[in-house]
């Protein structure tokens, strides 16, 4: 599939072959593809829509926020968690075989101020690897889980020079004890902006600490999606501004404007 | 006929609408057709249906609003939409002269509203046909959908007549225990086509949580799933109205679409199947030419109901 | 708890039938049993409802009678039975004490028909309940369905109502505007229980021949590709109805199983779902289980209509 | 699964490891499997169902005659025609994986008297082929097909000593040219039986010979099917007892009993 020629390439659709397709943790799975063109423009917080493998199965795209991207290379790196069909599909996929993506797709994070706060839950780490891997001056990252099984991505593709990062899982079966919000509330104080990857609840608590102490946020949101470009109107969130959607408006919205089940 | 040029025709006359091909995009799934603008060449397909439009702008419902289902997919968006006036200022300049036909679905809660609408409408350059989408609620009549009475139907298909030359189609709800009548009334009432079929209603719920798993509880089902459904509707249809059908529900293949045909259909519409292949409409449209260099025919109207002999 | 020996009840009442576990074989696709008990332990279904038996025996449809479908499948079986007098003397002996509950589906093309049915297997030895199916086409209502009209339901109901003390379900169709008005006629008719949903009416083309590929044209849409229009019906009924629901429509795993009871379903069958794995009705047994002790509950009851809350 | 341990085992289903899967022409899969239980029991003209092999498809079982049986290895071949989404499905399983059998199924072939005519047309080849494998006398195989490339047995898998094989194609592409009936016609006096599989036309052109010739015929019959047991009534044929059902009370029948499209 090829661009209308007179348009501007914002996205496109990508036939990408699989280089490699480990495990890096049960259920998780680290897949990384050549994709030229995704890899040269996507930004942090930008994600693809990844089709079915096979052509016998009649399934939505699903999406997925981009992990790494080597531009030089062509290479694009996916972190997923198999979680129903689609994603049990595409960890079969194995080297030599070819996915189509859709990419980039919507809004990344803005680019992170001195003394940024990166705060991960679960898979919420994906989008901040790559914001923490793209910036000059990263700060500090708290990553987050109910206990260690689930702090999956692996230890030495976070580390880099001049990010320090902080782990912990409510149980305290790894790194400190403690859930995003008691980390964050102590490390408030003084913070440039903070950027935001996790489940709901998370994202609620993470909120109001940021406006009681005045920093601003950015939140990556998920929905469910249908055409992931924003045509169909499937994945509204509800915002100050009414029904965004996270497709094409986000995934990453300011979180002032984000109505969380608060 | 000389294998190498031999160009089968695929132009279809849809209820007063010339199309090039008979391939169009379904209300809603593609929306105002900018986004896909980037991603499809405009030439594959016959005609855009564009996302309902209302007199005022709505909100639409809250999330989740889609989630798959086995060969399929829920969607409860709830018509969300910018309203007459923001889409002749906003998104009809921007599709204007893109190439298909441009048809507006319409939608209303009241006669006097989907009247409004054809009005507004009514003039708009561009615009080559309208399409009625009556599954919406009779907030007059307690909130049953129009398109699942007779009655109903004729008075609000004539409501829109009226205020309307462009060629009219009118979308029925498959939800009904006889869409041959609802379809009759329509034709009465001065349609120039039907389209059919719009979304079976389904649920799922997610027994993790315990709840339905779409915001609005009931959803819409499209997808492969329904295509037999829509098939069989399409059948009792055209052999019950003299007026044109548009049939769709579950198109993923040049195969499905000319069952569509052969059931009866003049041209067909893609919802679903975008989303698991933008390139769908390329497809099929390659793989109509093939089958009818296959079958030596030179015009795809040849096959119009050719099941049903 | 002791989560050792702690084991959660998954019995049922049923409209009076009295069911060790939830799960039964729906109307068709298990015939009369004999095929499957060299397949199934008999133990892991809580009742099995034996294929429509109609007066006279039923030829059935010309081939072919079943054809694949995104996710489900078409059949036009025709409803092909050997009659009641053959099924008394040679079906249901075999059935007879083999532990399920044994429900007997009841077809027929006027309410004589539907009557004489019921009386005939009155007081036969081994039945635990009946099953109307109102799907049939209603001969003398020039063929359209009993089900598809609340007063015909409510005739067809009482007149099998006074021919029989057995538990009565009253099987419905989807195939209708309102399935809330023909389940509250069948209630007030005297019904013991609601079964739905019957097939979704469907039909598909064969474009290599040009023609309909079931012999009979059209045929009953069933399997996962319905469940979601299943799942909403069940859970419409069950809210405007007092007597229990036995849902099925699509079900092929403990997940939609549960579904269905957290939509208000009392009980489930399977009918499609044995075709693409007889080790079903075990599967769903362990499914249902290990839920109930994950979330600590004693009894399957306790989740019945959970998701309504 | 298991059987219920008090009922006979007719048909039972079987965990199949796949021993090998080669394509015999392009289209035409050889599938081995490992499966004591149906091959100790399989006869001539019975078949399988093929559950698919993806826990994802929620697909119908294939119905697939039976090739080869080994008992003693313990080993059962299919050949199979790669038609639609099933099948296609089917031919991607290699060695190493299993697929879930049941079987043996239906009513085979009564044995071949002397001087038999097995007339296979196409992929009716299958249970021809198994039946001429397993009969002391097999007398002639009659095997058509339109085109030399849809002569996609092996013939050194027809191959045994007592058999002797004409082939031959519409076209004359390879083998002798002319149809089924045509062959047949020249060779049918004399004839201990004919046990006939393939297409509809070619099985009314069969029949019609035989019972001019007073020979007694046997054919093996397709229909679509969902249960393959017999419960379903899903694939009657029409004979001339009523509609009958091909996955139990055939799928071989007595030609004179069968009512084709004639
Ligand atoms: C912008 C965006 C970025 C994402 N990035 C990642 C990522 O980097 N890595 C990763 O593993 N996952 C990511 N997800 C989530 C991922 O898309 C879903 O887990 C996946 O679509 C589930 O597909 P499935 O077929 O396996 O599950 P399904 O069988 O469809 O559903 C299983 C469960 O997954 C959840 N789910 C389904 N769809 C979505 C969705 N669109 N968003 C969130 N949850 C969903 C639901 O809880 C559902 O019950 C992202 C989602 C979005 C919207
Ligand atoms: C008793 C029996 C024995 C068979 N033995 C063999 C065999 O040894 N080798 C082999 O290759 N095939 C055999 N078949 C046919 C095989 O079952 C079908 O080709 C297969 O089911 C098609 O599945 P599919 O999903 O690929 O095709 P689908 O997508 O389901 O259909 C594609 C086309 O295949 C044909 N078809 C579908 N189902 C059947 C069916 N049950 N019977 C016949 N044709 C069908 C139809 O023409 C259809 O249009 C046998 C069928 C029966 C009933
Ligand atoms: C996300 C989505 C939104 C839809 N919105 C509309 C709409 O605004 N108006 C309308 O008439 N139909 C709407 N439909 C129905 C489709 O136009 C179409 O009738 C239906 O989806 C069946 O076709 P399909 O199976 O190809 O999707 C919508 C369908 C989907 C999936
Ligand atoms: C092959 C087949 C035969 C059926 N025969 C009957 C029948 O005789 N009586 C009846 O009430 N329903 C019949 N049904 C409908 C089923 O009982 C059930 O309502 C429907 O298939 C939905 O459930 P499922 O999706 O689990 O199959 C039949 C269904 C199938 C697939
Ligand atoms: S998924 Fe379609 S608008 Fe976002
Ligand atoms: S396939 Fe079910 S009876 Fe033959």
């Amino acid at each position: 599939m090829l661009l209308n020629e007179n348009t501007r390439a914002k996205y496109q659709a990508e036939i990408c072959p699989v280089l490699d397709n480990r495990v890096v943790s049960p259920g998780y799975h680290r897949i990384q593809l050549q994709a030229p063109a995704i890899a040269r423009t996507v930004e942090p917080g930008q994600f693809v829509q990844v089709f079915m493998p096979s052509r016998h199965s009649q399934m939505l795209p699903r999406p997925f926020s981009v992990y790494r991207a080597d531009p030089a290379a062509g290479e694009l790196t996916l972190l997923l968690e198999v979680k129903g069909r689609g994603t049990a599909l595409l960890a079969e996929v194995s080297a030599g075989a070819a996915l189509k993506l859709l990419g980039p797709l919507g809004r990344g994070f803005p680019s992170p101020p001195p003394h940024s706060l990166l705060v991960a839950g679960g898979m919420g780490i994906v989008p901040l690897a790559f914001l923490a891997a793209s910036t000059g001056a990263p700060g500090t990252l708290i990553y987050c889980a109910r206990t260690a099984g689930l702090l999956v991505c692996p230890r030495p593709e976070l580390d880099r020079p001049g990010l320090s990062i902080i782990e912990a899982t409510d149980d305290g079966s790894r790194g400190e004890q403690g859930t995003a919000a008691d980390l964050l509330s102590r490390r408030i104080e003084g913070a440039g902006a903070v950027f935001a990857c996790g489940p709901r609840l998370m994202l609620a608590a993470v909120k109001k600490i940021c406006r009681r102490a005045g920093v601003k946020a950015w939140f990556s949101l998920e929905e469910r999606m249908a055409c992931g470009i924003g045509a169909c109107l499937g994945c509204a969130v509800a915002t100050t501004g009414g029904y965004r959607r996270v497709c094409r408006d986000g995934p990453v919205f300011p979180a002032e404007e984000v109505i969380l089940d608060e | 006929m000389n294998e190498k040029t031999f160009k089968p025709d695929l132009s279809v006359n849809l209820a007063g609408i010339a199309l090039d091909n008979p391939i169009l995009a379904a209300s809603g799934p593609f929306g105002y057709g900018h986004e896909y603008r980037e991603l499809i060449d405009f030439k594959d397909l016959g005609g855009i249906i564009v996302k309902g439009i209302s007199p005022e702008p709505w909100a639409g419902n809250p999330p989740p609003r889609v989630t798959e289902t086995p060969s399929g997919m829920l969607n409860a968006i709830g018509l969300q939409n910018p309203g007459l006036e923001k889409f002749l200022a906003e998104d009809l300049p921007q599709l204007r002269g893109s190439g298909p036909r441009l048809v507006v679905n319409v939608v209303g809660c009241s006669l006097e509203e989907y009247a409004e609408v054809a009005s507004g409408l009514e003039g708009a350059e561009g615009i080559d046909g309208l399409e009625l989408n009556i599954s919406c609620p009779n907030v007059k009549a307690g909130g049953m959908a129009f398109g699942t009475d007779p009655d109903a139907t004729r008075r609000v298909v004539e409501a829109v007549r009226r205020r309307t030359g462009l060629p009219l189609l009118v979308k029925l709800s498959p939800n009904v225990t006889s869409i041959v009548a609802i379809a009759r009334a329509a034709e009465a009432a001065g349609a120039d086509g039907i389209s059919l079929i719009n979304t079976l209603g389904g649920m799922l719920i997610d027994t993790g949580q315990k709840k339905p798993l779409l915001g609005n509880v009931f959803g819409g089902l499209s997808g492969p799933a329904i295509m037999p459904v829509a098939l069989k509707m399409v059948w009792e249809v055209a052999g019950a109205v003299k007026i044109p059908v548009l049939g769709m529900g579950g198109i993923t293949s040049a195969d499905d679409a000319l069952q569509f045909i052969m059931a009866g259909a003049r041209a067909v519409a893609i919802g679903t199947g975008l989303f698991y292949d933008p390139d769908l409409p390329a497809q099929i449209k390659t793989g109509l030419i093939e089958y009818l260099k296959q079958e030596n025919l030179t015009h795809l109207g040849q096959l119009e109901g050719a099941a049903r002999l």
